[in-house]
């Protein structure tokens, strides 16, 4: 067990046992390599299940808005329950957008930072053992991950290149907004943010869209993606009305390009790239393929970056009377 | 019946040659790790996978497939041809999944044509395990690494052979027709059987409730707000899942010419059981993941005779929350266990 | 699927570009309408949709018109500080980059989907704008890529 | 064997408006082709995919009994994509009809006794077709006293105005009618379903119960029911799910390891008993 985790389960058993919070959500172990499940501790003897390293790829957030919509059939004695949550840069900044958006409330909240130093891209670590399957994962000295796959055959690579491609880019290791923080902050990256958006865009136009139509053609439309997103929190998702009905609910190319792109429109100036759609869709798409150009248009177009300030308003909530206007068409 | 023993150097000329007078569906590399796939270049083929990140049932239930087509108001239906196909090197669990689609789609009242065509024209070969993949558990859910349900052959990989043993009529249908190897030899099956009761042992035993009246009565148990706290309400463990097989039907059009498709669908979806009244019978994560457990272990099981579930693993690999069917089956048993020492009822 | 049907017969010489315009009711629409009652020819490729302000675009209606099978949408507002609701043209201009941008960067042509501003002053800006819309639609051809096919009787 | 999932061809050839708000309609259907009217045999109780070729299937009960001929009844609430299509229909229209679905009336159990028949609203349509074939003249002599309760919000949500005036003045059955909120011109009972069961009383002994109608009412009825004396297995409910195929495989209307589409959409009070309450 590591100092964090140590420090965590004892800071999350005291918030329970004071009252601070009614449950705390945070990550447990898993049994399947690389993997860690989400857990609700809702009591102290929970609180020693806690975890986390590098495999704690889910965004918490996302459980949030489900927590304060009031159950149909609750009676007048119901409140929102008191919460507690264990958040990484990239979680906290969730965290802020949910609040801005009005999803959950502030006060009912009590977020503990942590810093992170990115997180396993789960699809990657299986590329490098296929066609066998990971069997085992195991964090070595130095930054190192030792993958044993099905086939008996190891082999030990540096934790930074089998991180998720955000991670490596992210200039939010530490909560943005926290209660409370444990473990010591972790130094941001400076590598450049949004090479991989530039060098696909000088792709011949042909190119984009058959690497774009292949891509999200391996879609089965589990919604893992959308259910694994903070962001994605309507009642009602696009891809599921009937009057009108956007989206046939196939598998047919058109209707799975129509559901991803509106699903990356629909995360211009919320989505703080945390790779949590990646890690959870079953099919290895990357789906930041597209949220990443949203994000890279709304900072260049729009500048600031989204979820990092309670104060400001997102990009999209906003306007300059000077914005560009290059895109439009003149007679 | 037929068991011959092939040369590990001549599968590719032997699956050439059927892959001219069949449909040929294998595991291929994929970024995944490995997928099924309609072969046409024999190379491709993986026999050195694990398991596939998504479950053969495409090849018998896909996720979209027409029903219907129609123009004008004139319908017709649109049943599969699917000549021959051969599944090629597809794992036990998911052989015997198709014992249990088959039990769904062909048993009862009426049977589905959709699937019958294609199942009535697809030869499975199975491939045994050698080595139970991270989350495996078929042999606490009375599969096995060599069970044969579902399958026509079962081939076991003998590292410089291919062990062929056909073990329905079609299975021998098909060694007639690849007509290749040599007769295999007792110690060559008695090692295969080894191997596969070697890769069981490693297997993690889940304790699995088979008590389907007691299960049900979990029902109303907190329990399940417990288990299902993690559920975000996606559909990574149905989809994955080769036993689940809800589907939607939907007619698509344009000026009149259209279809009546059919297409996967998932009871961990909200809008799954909404009525139009707005009213939903299951209008939490918690109601539907137990929908989704109860349906495996306790009504399939009166329904059918089994729980639908052949012990793959794949929900457990995807779960974006890290839910994994072993604890919940481990917790239910538990709970079971004690509410009987106990004499009381589970409500 | 094997079997499709085009969303029509492309192979026609006689093509002609279909266009899908979204015009709020207070400017563009009524500078269409100004076209109109002014005689002022413009290309009939146009389909025209009503909405009451640029604002209420939703940038599916966009996608969902290329999908539906038109070769191109042109969506049209009152200039900026001219919006009857004071700002939702405003709000809208952000949305509006981002959506071309993400389209072209998929693969779709840019000259597929159009914004402009029209008054309800300027009927003569609405028929030159229509007419470049229409030629640009010309000269990349039949909208293809995504369009959706769906299986008919053969 | 026939593929389950084809719908037989019908023509609309007459469409009825039910109420004053006009969001019911019943629409009677002839099958275009004759062999389809034979192999079509329902019971009062079971439901059809009424089906619209582009725009999809939606599972409603049948509302005309066996007893009248080849046609059939739906009576239709609009509600979504598919009744709203219907709702939109010209008498003429060919629409698809695949069925019968679903288990039925246990009218062989019913016969030899005392039939007490409740409905509440638009739920009364597969209790009309009950009534009607109660009522035919091959059948009537196999049942006992048939009590029919009918209630609407108003006189105006009634279905089926006509007939239940010729039932009312029938001696073989008898009809109690009840609206919530009476009009001007309503000189009927006011008053709610289960206030009105207790009053007329039937007796519970050798008797049955079919009891059809929105949540609320079954929910004030039940206790009504039980006191009368009627068993749970002489209860008989209609269930509604949320359905697609309609033949047991797309696994959408499940209640435990019941199917409303296969093994209902009725049961008794027994047999729901045993089942977990998600519907």
């Amino acid at each position: 067990m590591s100092e964090v985790e140590d420090r965590l389960r004892q800071r999350v058993t005291e918030l329970l046992d004071d009252g601070t919070v009614d449950l705390f959500i945070g990550y447990a172990e898993a049994d399947a390599p690389l993997k860690t499940a989400v857990h609700v501790v809702r009591s102290t003897t929970d609180a020693d299940a806690l975890v986390w390293d590098a495999r704690c790829a889910a965004n918490l957030a996302a459980l949030l808005p489900d927590l304060f919509r009031r159950p149909e059939n609750a009676g007048n004695e119901w409140a929102p329950p008191r919460v507690g949550i264990l958040a990484k840069g990239c979680v906290s900044r969730s965290i802020v957008g949910l609040i801005k958006a009005h999803q959950i409330p502030r006060d009912a909240l009590h977020v503990v930072g942590v810093g992170c130093r990115g997180v396993v891209d789960r699809h990657h670590a299986a590329r490098l053992v296929a066609p066998a399957q990971l069997a085992e994962a195991e964090f070595l000295e130095g930054d190192r991950l030792r993958l044993r796959a099905t086939d008996g055959t190891e082999r030990d690579v540096d934790l930074a290149d089998v991180l998720l491609e955000g991670c490596l880019v992210c200039r939010h290791p530490n909560a943005v907004l926290s209660d409370e923080s444990i473990g010591d902050p972790v130094p941001t990256s400076d590598r450049p943010r949004f090479a991989d958006v530039e060098s696909f865009a000088e792709r011949p136009i042909d190119e984009r869209w058959a690497a774009f139509r292949e891509e999200v053609s391996r879609c089965i439309r589990c919604y893992a993606c959308r259910e694994a997103c903070p962001n994605c929190y309507c009642t009602e998702c696009f891809a599921e009305e009937t009057a009108p009905r956007w989206i046939g609910v196939t598998t047919e190319p058109s209707d799975l390009m129509l559901f991803h792109l509106g699903r990356a429109f629909h995360q211009a100036g919320r989505c703080v790239d945390c790779g949590a759609c990646v890690s959870a869709c079953p099919q290895g798409i990357d789906l930041r393929l597209l949220t990443r150009k949203v994000n890279r248009d709304v900072e260049a177009l729009f500048g600031g970056e989204v979820g990092v300030s309670l104060d400001r308003p997102e990009p999209l909530q906003q306007f300059e009377m000077t914005d560009d206007e290059g895109f439009l068409t003149e007679p | 019946m037929d068991a011959r023993m092939l040369d590990k150097a001549d599968l590719a000329t032997v699956l050439e040659r059927l892959a001219q007078t069949r449909r040929l569906i294998a595991p291929v590399e994929d970024r995944t790790g490995a997928a099924f796939a309609s072969v046409d270049e024999v190379a491709a083929i993986r026999l050195d996978y694990r398991n596939t990140s998504l479950s053969a049932k495409e090849i018998v239930f896909p996720q979209t497939e027409p029903l219907l087509v129609f123009r004008d108001g004139a319908a017709e239906e649109r049943i599969p041809a699917a000549p021959g196909a051969v599944l090629f090197g597809v794992r036990p669990c998911d052989a015997r999944s198709l014992t249990m689609l088959d039990a769904v789609f062909r048993g009862g009242e009426t049977e589905d044509p959709y699937y019958a065509a294609r199942r009535d024209e697809l030869t499975v070969v199975a491939l045994t395990c050698n080595e139970p993949g991270p989350t495996c558990f078929c042999t606490s859910v009375g599969g096995s690494p060599d069970d044969g349900s579902g399958a026509d052959v079962l081939a076991t990989d003998l590292d410089d052979g291919l062990l062929l043993r056909a073990i329905t009529d079609r299975g021998e249908v098909l060694l007639g027709e690849l007509d290749a190897g040599r007769p295999a030899e007792d110690g060559e099956i008695e090692a295969a059987r080894d191997l596969a009761a070697r890769a069981a042992e490693r297997m993690e035993n889940v304790p699995v409730p088979t008590d389907a009246a007691a299960l049900l009565a979990t029902f109303d148990s907190d329990l399940w707000s417990d288990l299902a706290a993690g559920c975000i309400g996606c559909g990574a463990c149905t989809y994955a899942c080769p036993t689940c097989h809800c589907f939607d039907i939907t007619d698509e059009q344009k000026r009149g010419t259209g279809h009546r498709v059919r297409s996967w669908d998932a009871c961990t979806f909200p809008p799954f059981t909404l009525h139009g009244s707005g009213h939903n019978p299951r209008p939490t994560a918690t109601a539907r993941l137990r929908q989704r457990v109860l349906h495996k272990f306790s009504y399939c099981p009166e329904n059918f005779g089994e729980a639908f579930c052949v012990g793959c693993g794949r929900c457990v690999v995807h779960c974006p929350s890290g839910i994994d069917i072993r604890r919940i089956l481990a917790r239910l048993d538990a709970v079971l266990t004690a509410n009987s020492e106990a004499g009381g009822p589970t409500r | 699927m094997t079997e499709t049907t085009g969303h029509r017969d492309d192979e026609r010489g006689d093509w002609e570009p279909r266009i899908a315009a979204f015009l709020c009711n207070w400017c563009s629409y009524a500078g269409a309408d100004l076209a109109g009652v002014s005689r002022i020819q413009y290309p009939p490729n146009v389909r025209v949709i009503r909405v009451p302000c640029s604002g209420r675009i939703n940038p599916l209606f966009i996608v969902k018109a290329l999908q539906s099978g038109m070769d191109g949408v042109l969506v049209s507002g009152c200039h900026p500080g001219d919006c009857h609701y004071i700002s939702g043209n405003l709000y809208a201009r952000r949305k509006f980059a981002l959506m071309k941008s993400l389209l072209e960067y998929v693969g779709i042509e840019p000259d597929r989907v159009h914004f402009s501003w029209v008054s309800a002053a300027e009927g003569v800006r609405f028929a030159e704008l229509l007419h470049t819309v229409v030629e640009a639609v010309r000269e990349i051809g039949p909208a293809t890529k995504m369009v959706k096919r769906i299986e008919a009787v053969p | 064997m026939s593929n389950p999932y084809v719908p037989y061809p019908v023509r609309i050839d007459r469409i009825a408006i039910e109420n004053d708000a006009r969001d019911l309609k019943t629409f009677e259907v002839a099958f275009l082709d004759a062999e389809h009217a034979s192999a079509f045999r329902h019971t009062p109780g079971q439901f059809a995919e009424l089906s619209i070729l582009g725009t999809g299937e939606c599972p409603i009960g049948i509302a005309s009994s066996p007893t009248e001929g080849d046609s059939l009844l739906f009576t239709v609430k609009k509600t979504g994509v598919v009744t709203d299509e219907l709702h939109r229909s010209r008498e003429g229209r060919v629409i698809g009809v695949r069925g019968p679905l679903g288990n039925g009336f246990p009218i062989e159990r019913m016969r030899g006794k005392h039939l007490v028949i409740v409905g509440g609203g638009f739920a009364f349509t597969t209790l009309r077709a009950l009534i009607r074939y109660v009522l035919h003249e091959e059948h009537r002599a196999d049942y006992g006293d048939v009590t029919v309760i009918y209630g609407a919000r108003t006189p105006g949500e009634l279905l089926y105005k006509a007939e239940v005036d010729e039932w009312r003045a029938r001696d073989d059955i008898a009809a109690h009618i009840t609206v919530d909120e009476g009009d001007e011109a309503w000189t009927g009972h006011e008053g709610f379903v289960p206030a009105v069961l207790e009053e007329v009383a039937p007796s519970g002994a050798d008797a049955m119960m079919v009891l059809c109608g929105p949540p609320v009412m079954i929910k004030f009825t039940l206790p009504v029911v039980e006191r009368l004396g009627f068993a749970p297995a002489d209860t008989i409910l209609s269930l509604e799910m949320r359905m697609k195929c309609g033949i047991g495989k797309c696994g959408r209307c499940n209640i435990g390891s019941k199917y409303v589409c296969l093994d209902g959409p009725v049961f008794t009070r027994e047999e729901l008993s045993k089942l977990p309450a998600e519907y």
